[in-house]
């Protein structure tokens, strides 16, 4: 029962992770291999605002503020010049914004290690099931899926929703309805960076906030969003899950495998359905 | 057609400039004693070569600067934590003429050091690499280990696990060859000293969910985890052990779990955590205050371990190296092998001609609140064990 | 024209329907197509007729029916076994390798049509006999002394030419051509017509066209599609006539 | 005199000007810069030449390694033909790939081979770890024992590299001229066309990603040998990232081109490295803006620049 | 003052030539139609209008000012509507949501939800189905809708009628003499002459990217053979 708990959270953290790739994929069909810097940038900037004010609260929503001014500028001064351009530029550009970033933070913070914690409100464990859960989980849980609902509202009810899914279609049609879409552009990038730096907060407290974090996630990330279909939020919450539940089990009885696990996950779907398991039929995301 | 004639046209160039070009020299007499030490300053490891510098540097600063007579001339190179920036430096600086190699942080680039230092016979002076490998019996002739094995530490852990009265233990090993042979020879001494086995995780390195594996500890009636991980897997395993209150009946505990850097990672669930440690700020022997109180009037903080290991072990080769009085490299590695060195910063240690690794004590401590001008964790030494538990004899 | 040959089919369809999502592109399309014949496939936008041309190429999946080339199956091969196979044609979109010189190109579809491995071990240009099949033909298509320019630079006209050009190289039997005049001027369309003439000679041509004039005139048999179906086939005067034509295509009053 | 030629001086001047300073210093380097372009210049057969981006190219490469440290390590054998079982293991995994793969287009056909890589550093760095030693990879990797030379001098391994190098670059060279080149450059350019001009699409792909894949296998085998070490980073998808890296910033599609961005990239990383501590930014910066500014590389500004200066002479 | 000018232009794809020396001019609330085979450049000059191809060469006069330079957005919001040739409904979108797009930054202005779905009752009934559900001939009212959602001041119609069933096409040509009653200008691009004679009141032909006759269409009727000619109708 409790692996199931864990499971969940480890699968909302992954969707908290994985939401800023899949929203960018999804409108601007561009692979953002910096997503984990950001991501890394959200933890350090989640880190200084607690470090500040002294609340956990506070770090959780200036950081993706923050991150999402730093998105914006990454796609109205790179991006926007190379998007006629082949995809290999746009995903490239990205890849040098990963040393750029690094670096920034690494002049900003330094080397050593930087330490968040839970909010006092989420700082202990309850016992659930005969194990006792971090009350952080539960929080990272009930967080993960009011950022899902926040999005499916967004992208599916909301007016900016709508003039997402038009715009990733046909950009130049939505800009005959007198839509900006390049603002619509900057706008989808940043907000996708906000996310990335909003699943630095969050995972804050788990990790230790280091350089090398966001080398790690971007993998995952990369595999949650696949397995999801490209563009998919509701993909990406399934996939998140479906991954976070067979790591949880995995740990559980193999837990040498849960890498392999994963991989296989991954290729399997590439190879068998590449727009992703639970893209919904008849989409031409 | 172009595109051939052009290769052939390139052959040709490269072949009249390579031809006029070609042999290098350098003379065995030099005006200064050219250190090249390959360190990471970037990458995973970017923190060690900060304190492994600071640590060096003052090894020579407190020498004048001089060793045989001639002046020190270090060069700082980055190896990104990674062996092929280390190796294509390390040869740049032998061809420049550097009389010794220092470095470097990572196992994994000092064996890929080793490669060129054994080629080119120049002594490689290793500090905080640990893998038990790298000063393996009659194995590599110009490489010298001052500091810790990892076997070592292992051993320190099982005698930590004897001293504390531990009974039933849990392992968790990320996922590597180095960490599966540390855990097999940990797991034959524990059932030798009759302390049971509860299990084993082998998490892949690297790996950043613990919970469920926590959540299988909890439920065990272990009463001491050993963690055979490092650095930042130790500090997401103990964040979120912390998290799940694991340490408040289990006894958390691994050869290198913990130091003040990794502990200021981790916060207060780091205290109670236990660990071999490789070198000590509060050690109390006369050669580590006076060491202290330079490193701390130099650089204005604590020495770490990596700054302690680097001084102690740059002090002490060029030590030997002055004592030859001779500028013959061969000279150096005989009168290195089985030099003893009574009072460094750790005590005694002593050069083993076998393997060209340095006997010492084995220190082990827990982390506790520190209070200024302590950082505010810091590692409390509870240990000390004897060099002849910890090294078993060369011949194995 | 002896009459086994004309009994004998050398491209047939049976059946055959394209589906796109929910929508039919083509239906329940048959035909038999005989050797040496030009037809004129003509129908409003949005007929079916390129569907059908990419059905029969192997650009289109087909979702029900069955094709032959020669009696031979050749459904669900791939585009480019059916190149092998004799069936070449030309796009409505020009489709040319346009960073490349019009030799290249044309080199390209000689060479694709002599190796079914390429070779890797010596350079193209030793290979005497590609460049003379790609000499052949740039004069056959009327481009001679443009062989050294760029694709991309032709005139419209010319690349259209070259398009077919790509299409001849292949030897092919059948030859699908999707609006070759597509664009063209007046008075290149005349330079063209005669090409498509030309390269009729021998062979069974499948020819979209929008100009009514030059596919009445030129065509032994007219095919109209509407609505992915064949409305009607036979001579160019009788389908002149034929009042349902009138309706749907020609965009007369009843 | 023209704009490839040029280039090729350009290339010939980098690999050799150093060995003319008497003390040997960037010997290491420039033989890390030949190995490298060995591997890139193979890598822009499939990126260059075919249009193709694969993101999984450090699997062949780190395969290569471990194939020749194991063959030369554990199984006794000589270094010549334990270089070629590299290629071949390189190629034959990247023929594996190739049937996975090229079944997808564009991204995911570069998702997909970084996948497939990432799967193989995992299995090197863990599951395999018997033979692979793991994380901390193998080393005492030895160099070739020819003629009596000691190619333990760098000096005098840089003699083998070199010929390697140009037997590499020739046969690249070769190959893009031949139809195989061809018809790739014209899958690149219009697939539908080529396919329908009766190019099978499918298996030319599949035969440029393994002969790439030999590429990438020999000079994982020889970087294993420079550096006297193999382990699981040279697997990571970085090491992908770098080749593209290079390859890009050189210039695609020509024959020098991933040479001069080898070249660049590894002589600007040693230098930068030594003048300051932030030079993996400072890259990162160089790298952002010759991506805007340089969509055609080193090599493509070079011959525009080559144009400009003498108009009328064709590159 | 005519509504919208264009002087003079030229426009390419890539280096050929799509359009040469083209002239038109739309007057306040008029039906004029462009009509020229496939291929003759008439969706290439109706997205030139629209600032989707760029003028290389001439002058885009619109409400009196030199608009050559004006992005696409800022002409769709002073009132260009562009109804495209394949529709290009928005497919993720349900029928609803196509509509209320065009409401965002579209005009003030006499038409709303409501009165589009008075004028085709049929998306009304399908106002929740997703855009690439729909029937060719619903995709195209719904096209129209949502070009009328902006509120326009001209209405470019790129073959309103192409595929259509007969009926479809008699309430699509409703609607359009009922939209440009309410004095919307409409510029209507057709392949052949059926529904421009009916509604336009103004001709121009085109042909290879060249304007070649342009005129009333009493004249057009009068000469019809002869005009027909010169386009290879």
């Amino acid at each position: 029962m409790s692996t199931i708990v864990i499971g969940l959270s480890m699968g909302m953290l992954l969707f908290l992770l994985a939401a800023g790739l899949t929203l960018i994929f999804g409108m601007l069909r561009v692979i953002n291999f910096a997503h984990g810097s950001l991501y890394m940038l959200g933890a350090y900037l989640a880190f200084q605002v607690v470090n500040i004010t002294g609340s956990f609260w506070a770090g959780l929503i200036a950081a993706p503020i923050i991150a999402a001014i730093v998105g914006a500028l990454m796609e109205r001064i790179a991006l926007r010049p190379v998007y006629n351009r082949d995809h290999v530029y746009q995903l490239l550009l990205t890849f040098g914004f990963i040393l750029v970033i690094d670096e920034a933070v690494r002049i900003i913070w330094g080397l050593e290690y930087k330490q968040m914690y839970p909010p006092e409100l989420f700082s202990g464990a309850i016992e659930m099931f005969g194990s006792s859960v971090p009350s952080y989980r539960l929080f990272i849980i009930g967080f993960g899926a009011a950022v899902s609902a926040g999005l499916f509202f967004m992208l599916d009810r909301s007016r900016y929703g709508m003039i997402i899914r038009a715009a990733s279609g046909d950009p130049e049609m939505v800009r005959t309805l007198g839509i900006n879409v390049s603002l619509v552009r900057t706008g989808v990038f940043s907000f996708g960076a906000g996310l990335a730096a909003l699943g630095g907060a969050v995972a804050g407290p788990l990790f230790p906030i280091e350089l090398g974090m966001g080398f790690n996630i971007i993998i995952d990330s990369f595999i949650v969003v696949i397995i999801g279909g490209l563009g998919n939020i509701r993909g990406a919450v399934l996939a998140a899950l479906l991954i976070g539940m067979t790591r949880a089990l995995g740990y559980s009885y193999a837990p040498s495998w849960v890498d392999f696990l994963t991989f296989i996950l991954l290729i399997g779907t590439l190879i068998l359905r590449p727009e992703g398991l639970f893209s919904r039929k008849g989409r031409t995301a | 057609m172009n595109i051939l004639k052009s290769s052939v046209l390139t052959v040709a160039c490269a072949a009249v400039l390579a031809i006029t070009g070609g042999n290098y020299a350098h003379s065995e007499e030099a005006d200064t004693f050219k250190i090249g030490a390959v360190l990471p300053f970037s990458g995973p490891y970017g923190i060690i070569g900060k304190g492994m510098k600071q640590g060096a540097q003052l090894a020579i600063d407190l020498r004048g600067g001089k060793v045989l007579g001639k002046p020190i001339e270090v060069t700082w190179e980055d190896s990104e934590t990674k062996p092929q920036p280390a190796v294509q430096k390390a040869t740049r600086l032998i061809s420049g003429g550097a009389q010794m190699i220092f470095g470097a942080a990572s196992s994994a680039s000092t064996a890929a050091l080793q490669g060129i230092t054994e080629q080119r016979k120049v002594p490689l002076l290793i500090t905080i690499s640990a893998d038990d490998k790298l000063t393996r019996a009659n194995g590599y002739r110009y490489s010298f280990r001052t500091s810790n094995t990892l076997g070592m530490e292992i051993r320190m852990a099982m005698e930590f696990t004897k001293a504390a009265g531990l009974k039933k233990i849990y392992g968790v090993g990320a996922d590597y060859a180095v960490t599966r042979d540390g855990w097999e020879a940990y797991k034959a001494a524990a059932e030798e000293a009759g302390i049971e086995i509860v299990g084993i995780d082998y998490p892949p390195l690297g790996n950043r969910d613990y919970s469920v594996i926590i959540d299988k500890i909890a439920k065990t009636d272990a009463d001491g985890v050993v963690l055979i991980v490092t650095g930042s897997d130790g500090v997401t395993f103990l964040k979120q052990a912390g998290q799940a209150g694991l340490g408040k009946n289990k006894t958390l505990f691994g050869p290198v779990l913990q130091d003040e850097v990794l502990a200021a990672a981790v916060g207060p669930d780091a205290v109670g955590a236990a660990s071999g440690v490789r070198y000590h700020y509060s050690l109390d022997n006369p050669a580590n205050k006076a060491f202290v109180e330079a490193y701390r009037a130099k650089y204005n903080e604590w020495p770490d371990s990596f700054a302690g290991e680097a001084y102690d072990g740059m002090s002490w080769f060029l030590d030997a190296v002055d004592s030859t009085g001779s500028w013959d490299r061969e000279k150096w590695v005989e009168a290195f092998e089985g030099s003893v060195r009574e009072n460094s910063v750790e005590g005694r240690k002593e050069m083993r001609a076998c393997d060209h690794q340095a006997m010492q004590v084995g220190l082990w401590g827990v982390v506790e609140k520190g209070e200024a001008p302590y950082p505010d964790l810091k590692m409390k030494i509870t240990n000390i064990f004897q060099p002849e538990a910890l090294f078993p004899a060369c011949e194995e | 024209m002896n009459t086994a040959a004309e009994n004998k089919s050398v491209l047939r369809c049976e059946d055959i329907e394209v589906s796109y999502g929910a929508f039919k592109a083509v239906t329940n399309v048959s035909y038999e197509f005989k050797p040496g014949l030009l037809y004129g496939l003509i129908g409003p936008n949005g007929a079916g007729k390129t569907t059908l041309m990419n059905a029969l190429s192997g650009r289109a999946q087909l979702s029900n029916g069955r094709v032959f080339l020669n009696e031979q199956e050749i459904t669900g091969q791939p585009p480019h076994a059916r190149t092998w196979a004799g069936l070449g044609r030309s796009f409505q979109i020009t489709q040319i390798f346009p960073e490349m010189t019009v030799f290249e190109n044309l080199r390209l579809a000689a060479q694709a049509h002599r190796f079914r491995l390429q070779p890797f071990w010596r350079p193209v240009s030793k290979f005497k006999d590609i460049a003379r099949d790609a000499e052949r033909v740039l004069s056959e298509i009327g481009l001679e002394g443009f062989g050294h320019v760029s694709a991309g630079s032709l005139s419209h006209g010319d690349q259209r030419a070259l398009e077919i050009g790509l299409a001849l190289l292949s030897e092919p039997k059948v030859l699908l051509l999707d609006e070759p005049l597509a664009g063209v001027g007046h008075d290149v369309a005349e330079k063209a017509v005669e090409l498509i003439r030309k390269v009729s000679e021998g062979r069974t041509v499948l020819l979209i066209e929008h100009n009514m004039d030059v596919v009445m005139e030129i065509s032994d048999e007219i095919i109209v599609m509407l609505a992915g179906e064949i409305l009607a086939s036979g001579a160019a005067e009788t389908i002149k006539r034929d009042p349902r034509v009138r309706t749907a295509y020609l965009g007369e009053e009843e | 005199m023209n704009a490839q030629r040029l280039m090729a001086l350009v290339v010939a001047i980098i690999i050799s000007v150093p060995l003319m300073f008497p003390d040997g210093q960037n010997v290491g380097l420039v033989n890390a810069i030949l190995i490298w372009s060995i591997f890139a210049i193979g890598f822009d057969l499939v990126f260059g030449v075919a249009g193709m981006l694969s993101f999984g190219h450090a699997a062949f490469f780190g395969v290569g390694a471990y194939t020749l440290s194991l063959l030369t390590m554990r199984m006794g054998w000589d270094f010549i033909p334990a270089l070629g079982a590299a290629g071949l293991v390189g190629g034959a995994l990247a023929l594996v790939f190739s049937y996975f793969a090229i079944r997808v287009s564009g991204l995911f056909f570069a998702l997909l081979t970084l996948a497939l890589s990432q799967l193989i550093y995992i299995m090197a760095g863990t599951k395999l770890r018997m033979l692979t030693g793991g994380v901390d990879g193998i080393a005492g990797v030895p160099r070739p024992d020819l003629f009596g030379i000691d190619f333990y001098n760098d000096s005098n391994y840089y003699f083998f590299l070199l010929t390697l190098f140009v037997l590499a670059l020739l046969i690249s060279g070769l190959i893009r001229i031949s139809p195989l080149g061809q018809a790739l450059k014209a899958i690149k350019s219009n697939e539908v066309r080529a396919e329908q001009i009766g190019f099978n699409v499918q298996r030319l792909q599949r035969s440029v990603f393994t002969i790439s894949g030999i590429y990438a296998g020999v000079s994982g085998g020889l970087l294993a040998s420079l550096i006297f070490y193999v382990g699981p980073q040279m697997l990571h998808w970085k090491t992908s990232g770098d080749v593209v890296i290079m390859v890009l910033l050189g210039g695609m599609g020509t024959l020098f081109g991933p040479i001069l961005g080898v070249a660049i990239f590894e002589i600007m990383r040693e230098w930068l490295s030594t003048q300051t501590s932030h030079w993996y930014g400072i890259l990162g910066l160089i790298f952002i803006i010759s991506t805007i500014a340089m969509p055609k590389g080193i090599a493509g500004m070079i011959i525009q620049l080559w144009n400009r200066i003498m108009p009328g002479s064709k590159p | 003052m005519s509504l919208l000018e264009m002087q003079n232009c030229d426009v390419f794809y890539g280096k050929a030539q799509a359009l040469h020396d083209v002239s038109i001019n739309v007057e306040e609330g008029e039906i004029i139609s462009l009509i020229g085979r496939n291929g003759a450049g008439k969706s290439t000059l109706l997205k030139a209008i629209m600032g989707l191809n760029p003028i290389a060469a001439g002058k885009r006069i619109y409400d009196g000012q030199d608009a050559t330079k004006v992005a696409t957005e800022k002409l769709g919001r002073s009132g260009i509507a562009y109804v495209p040739e394949d529709r290009r409904i928005f497919a993720t979108l349900d029928v609803d949501e196509n509509l209320r797009i065009a409401t965002v930054m579209g005009r003030n202005g006499a038409w709303n939800l409501d009165r589009v779905y008075d004028l085709f009752p049929r998306l009304k009934e399908r106002m929740n189905s997703r855009g690439d559900t729909l029937s060719g001939g619903e995709q195209q009212m719904l096209a129209v809708g949502r070009g009328l959602l902006t509120n326009p001041k001209l209405l470019l119609l790129d073959e309103p009628t192409e595929g259509l069933a007969p009926l479809v096409v008699e309430d699509l040509i409703n609607a359009m003499a009922l939209i440009n009653a309410e004095g919307v200008a409409i510029l209507l691009v057709e392949q052949n002459l059926k529904v421009p004679l009916k509604l336009a009141k103004r001709q121009y032909m085109i042909d290879n990217g060249h304007i070649r006759w342009s005129g009333k269409t009493e004249e057009l009727l009068a000469e019809r053979e002869k005009i027909e000619g010169l386009i290879s109708l």
